[in-house]
């Protein structure tokens, strides 16, 4: 669960990250009071999830109330990569010498935290990573001891940081670490962190990823999480409320089906047969008839989607639960909105093809003939 | 002959008082596997599934003489759990669980990496040795005994593929689900070198999924060190950037890495065949063998 | 540092162990005032480090104001095995069913923290430990995770603790570790740990000693230390205040010297040859003259003491210097209070030989000769 | 011969910028200590002593293909100096540092004990092989070459010892200040079997103290594993219980172990003869040999 950068530059000011002076908006009457209260020049910036959003027109700087006024009505309500953005960030303007980048992240593949400093800061780190590897300094922590002081020092000093800040930077990636450590991150990142003229370093954007498995243990970011849906789409908030693992994509054939292996093996045979996936749902395991209902209501809302399949391996979810679902989703309607197919197999499959009611669903035997089938029917649609 | 688990594995489940704890229980003592206590704290003296159940699991492991556990426990205290199994010790301990916290994951992984006990999952089906012993929640009745050992990050695709293997009469010797999140115990780096070493695994398959490097490890370690042979399938071949797709582990970073190509890739340069669907997976497995 | 009963219970308390209501008292009146304030009955409390308070007639229940003025008079100002006794802990009176131990210390010998439970409480724990080892619980923590939450049921459950109040012993300890690790705790213990009759758990006693090595990073706890040192005898603060290592003992040689392993031997030396030391006093590494002016002083104010033996090997302490110390100390008196045996070997020893005044003190060659010596002045005076 | 430290030995100094570390730097570089590098954060570029400064452990052993260092850094910040050094890694480590906290000595302790890194100290002289290299605040004048190992908890009775031994003519192989608080890197133990490994070691003196169970498990040692002889001596025969006597780790506990009759009897046992006094403890030495 990503924060906003309001909300990830709170976490890191609470914690003891120096920050720029901001206020959050959603009017731009509100805007420009903040712009006034915090003094010119300011930069606003929409707060919606979306990389490069400098480039895309998101971020201003402002001189004065006038252009504040313009800016902050310009970019809210301004479409943003898909995202509306619906309030910005009105934050004193850091004038930097030096833009560096501080990160904590889970390095899987060694089941271990790693701390990185860069003096290439306030670009695409992950660009930088790819071409200039070394110019990312790397310590990895050890999970049973947390970060030593000494790793701080030695992840800038590795990084070439200057000497005049390099106790500064040392500091905030200790205090970054422990507030990811503390707060169950699963990335912590300032980028740029930036240098002024007279040596201060200052964290000019945060982002803070929580581990969502972890939010139980973190209120206050569950809190975060909750009020940043503003930004989040009708479909994602529909996910949430019903509680699946969902995923939108571009494509047309709706896909559900158990477990998260077998639902993306679903979609890679969409594709592999023709089609085109228009989402991932994973109903989760032991699934009974409501949430079947749920899933079927949630695919039905993409207006992008043209055929559906239902593709259940039962192994706790039974197969007779499964046909129920469908059968009540289904027969709410005068007309199915969309084709549906399914596919049961495993725990009670028969039983739940028995059950099925043939007048509503495709019923097939096998994953690929069920996919084929959606495919076929998406097409027809199309066509 | 299998691997890490058999019919003389004793078993305590940790968590068997909770809901999907006693089912499981009962579904594993129907399948045969000898689940000897189960480990709940406050709850010792109690009797579940017929199974007397301990406060601790140190005194379940000296009581009936245990070397497994499977664990049950609720996401929150499942770490926790994880520890306790580690330091009773037993030989082997599978988490069942999914949704434990990341950083939890990580104390737990350091911790097993000092100690000679086999970790599998979280966040996994479990493992089953058929018509010896299961471990977990998988549907038994789908499984075979025979000469193919299957390693999967996910549940249900395990089922898709096995029951294919199956229904074309080839059986498993075991069948390990090392679990959808990003830190897991047992790698399939791991499983491998354990099915390469069991005289009676002819092939492997292993199902793979985007997100982390294990399965690009994984085929490094085919070609430098396994002569029984392999099949290959990655699953999340259309999932975009940046997203987690269900498991908590199968996510293609905004950099690019973890992609369904590089690990076909990889696995192919290994020469491990990789099905384009789960029926070709099996055609390669038949091929194989 | 061993903190008083008063000031360990507030740390207990503020980390969230149940502790019966209290007020400390320096006056009868006040005393009562307390006993009021809080409700009869009372135990009236002395606040000295002394073991056996209660035999020793430093605990008493008492029942209404009229007791507790006369209890609080006959405490306050008694003397209690040496010490004075200047402040009492008024304390609401537990009716207990049952007496628990609970505590947490460094076992140095595997290098680790151990938590222990026991049902055997209320009595002297050492004892219980010497007569029957398996009474006590005990869980080893690992210092690089911390105690595993599994760790205190485990201990609590292996202690035999009853099933119902099980959780929160267990609790309890778990916050007693936590406590113990967070302030640099040497030992924490409560006993008795109080279970009444309705199965409520409250720490009757508590007891923490903190590392004193550590108490540059636990500001609150070296003020308690402060705030405490009402209970410390005259030398004993002065040794503070100088900042030597002294322990004072029971004979009548003082006792001088660099680095503990060799002022221990001086000591041993001291008995071997007939004689009572009266002192342990360290100067540590590389005192200067100033130094040793102070640790004669300091020998000097115990009135048991009748002769003085210096024994210093320079590696970095230099003999000049103690020479000049010691010459310094005695020059302003007219006549030597006590006579005063120098040793020096190691650095610069003979030119601190050379400096020193053979009018004011005896020089000896060896360490033997040395300790011989005093010991045969202190036999004269007490001759 | 020698253990642990000698003439091709390449020494780091961490804190070589502070009073205590630079004035022992020169001196151990006047004993004839290939002191190579100095570790300082922020200090990095200066030179101390004529020794190149760095920033951190790992750029200096890098630099300077150092395998051991010193540690001369305050109390507060020694805990994690001692991590930098194991971590770097190097091969011997010695903490001169007094009065660091016990819980930091445990952690680093905990870390040692995955490593094969030697950690001598904290709260130690440190160690010398007299006439090759000396590392610490030992005085490098009273020693000699000879055929004695020589171990202590303590600085100054070290230096008493060593005194008397060198004025009898007899030499040292090499002495190892272990240090004197309650948890230390190298025990009685690693240091005994390091000199009975070391066939120019003929004897060896273990001067003990009061607390902890060090010397008793020194013993055993000796009864089993040892043909070198040992000649033993403790400190603290007075001293009352519950009281620090100076050393962190030098206290009798209220229930009566880490008494020096314990330990006293313990090495008596184990053939150990153990002097009352420092020159007692030379004619025993004399016997031995």
């Amino acid at each position: 669960m990503r924060l906003h950068e309001y909300q990830a530059k709170q976490v890191f000011a609470d914690a003891g990250v120096p920050t720029p002076a901001s206020e959050l908006a959603a009017t731009v009457d509100d805007a420009v009071a903040a712009a006034e209260d915090i003094g010119y020049p300011v930069a606003i910036k929409a707060q919606v999830h979306v990389g490069g959003r400098g480039k895309a027109g998101g971020i201003e700087l402002v001189e004065d109330a006038d252009e504040a006024r313009e800016v902050a009505a310009d970019i809210l309500g301004m479409d943003l990569k898909g995202f509306t953005v619906d309030r910005v960030l009105v934050e004193e303007a850091v004038d930097f010498a030096n833009e560096l980048y501080a990160g904590v992240t889970m390095d899987r593949g060694e089941g271990k935290p790693v701390a990185m400093v860069s003096t290439r800061g306030g670009v695409n780190i992950e660009e930088v990573a790819e071409e200039d590897p070394d110019a990312i300094a790397r310590e990895h922590i050890d999970p049973a001891f947390g970060m030593h002081s000494y790793q701080a020092r030695k992840a800038v000093y590795d990084a070439g940081v200057d000497r005049e800040i390099a106790g500064d930077v040392a500091s905030i990636l200790t205090t970054l670490y422990q507030l990811w450590d503390d707060r169950d991150g699963a990335d912590a990142e300032i980028n740029p962190l930036m240098v002024t003229g007279d040596d201060e370093v200052i964290a000019a954007d945060a982002v803070f990823n929580v581990d969502e498995d972890a939010l139980f243990r973190q209120p206050e970011l569950a809190e975060m999480e909750e009020e940043g849906e503003f930004a989040e789409s009708e479909l994602d908030r529909k996910a949430d409320e019903y509680g699946f693992d969902y995923v939108r994509l571009s494509g047309n054939v709706g896909i559900i089906g158990n477990g998260a292996g077998l639902v993306m093996t679903t979609l890679d045979l969409v594709d592999h047969y023709g089609g085109a996936p228009a989402n991932f749902l994973d109903v989760g395991g032991g699934a009974k008839a409501d949430r079947i209902t749920n899933a079927l209501d949630m695919v039905f809302s993409d207006e992008n989607v043209d055929s559906v399949v239902f593709n259940i391996f039962g192994g706790i979810t039974r197969g007779d639960e499964v046909a129920k679902g469908i059968n009540r989703a289904l027969e709410q309607f005068d007309e199915i909105p969309k084709p549906v197919v399914v596919r049961l197999a495993g725990t009670n499959a028969e039983e739940g093809m028995e059950i099925l009611n043939e007048d509503l669903v495709t019923v097939e035997q096998t994953l690929e003939s069920a996919v084929q089938r959606a495919v076929e029917y998406a097409d027809e649609v199309e066509a | 002959m299998s691997v890490l688990v058999d019919d003389d594995s004793r078993v305590i489940v940790q968590g068997i008082t909770g809901g999907e704890g006693e089912f499981h229980t009962e579904q594993m003592i129907d399948y045969g596997t000898n689940v000897v206590a189960g480990a709940v704290p406050g709850k010792g003296g109690q009797e579940v599934a017929g199974v007397p159940v301990y406060d601790t699991v140190a005194e379940a492991a000296e009581a009936e003489d245990a070397d497994t556990s499977v664990v049950f426990v609720p996401p929150a205290f499942a770490g926790d759990a994880c520890f306790e199994a580690l330091d009773a010790p037993l030989d082997l301990v599978v988490a069942i669980t999914e949704g434990i916290p990341t950083q939890d994951m990580a104390r737990v992984k350091r911790a097993e990496e000092e100690t000679s006990t086999y970790l599998v999952g979280p966040n996994c089906p479990g493992l089953i040795t058929p018509d010896e012993a299961k471990l977990g929640i998988l549907p038994g009745n789908i499984f075979e005994t025979g000469n193919v050992g299957l390693i999967s990050r996910s549940g249900t695709l395990t089922y898709q593929v096995v029951d294919s293997l199956t229904q074309r009469g080839i059986g498993q010797s075991t069948a390990i689900g090392i679990g959808g999140d990003p830190i897991i115990g047992t790698s399939f780096i791991d499983a491998l070198g354990l099915f390469e070493d069991d005289p009676d695994t002819d092939a492997v398959v292993m199902c793979g999924e985007i997100g982390g490097e294990d399965e690009e490890q994984a085929a490094a370690f085919i070609d430098e060190h396994m002569d029984t042979p392999v099949a290959g399938f990655i699953a999340g071949r259309t999932a975009p950037p940046g997203k987690r797709m269900g498991h908590a582990g199968a996510i293609v970073s905004g950099s690019g890495t973890g992609t369904a190509q590089s690990k076909i890739d990889a696995l192919e340069s290994a020469g491990v065949p990789v099905g384009d669907t789960p029926e070709e997976v099996v055609d390669n497995v038949e091929d194989l063998l």
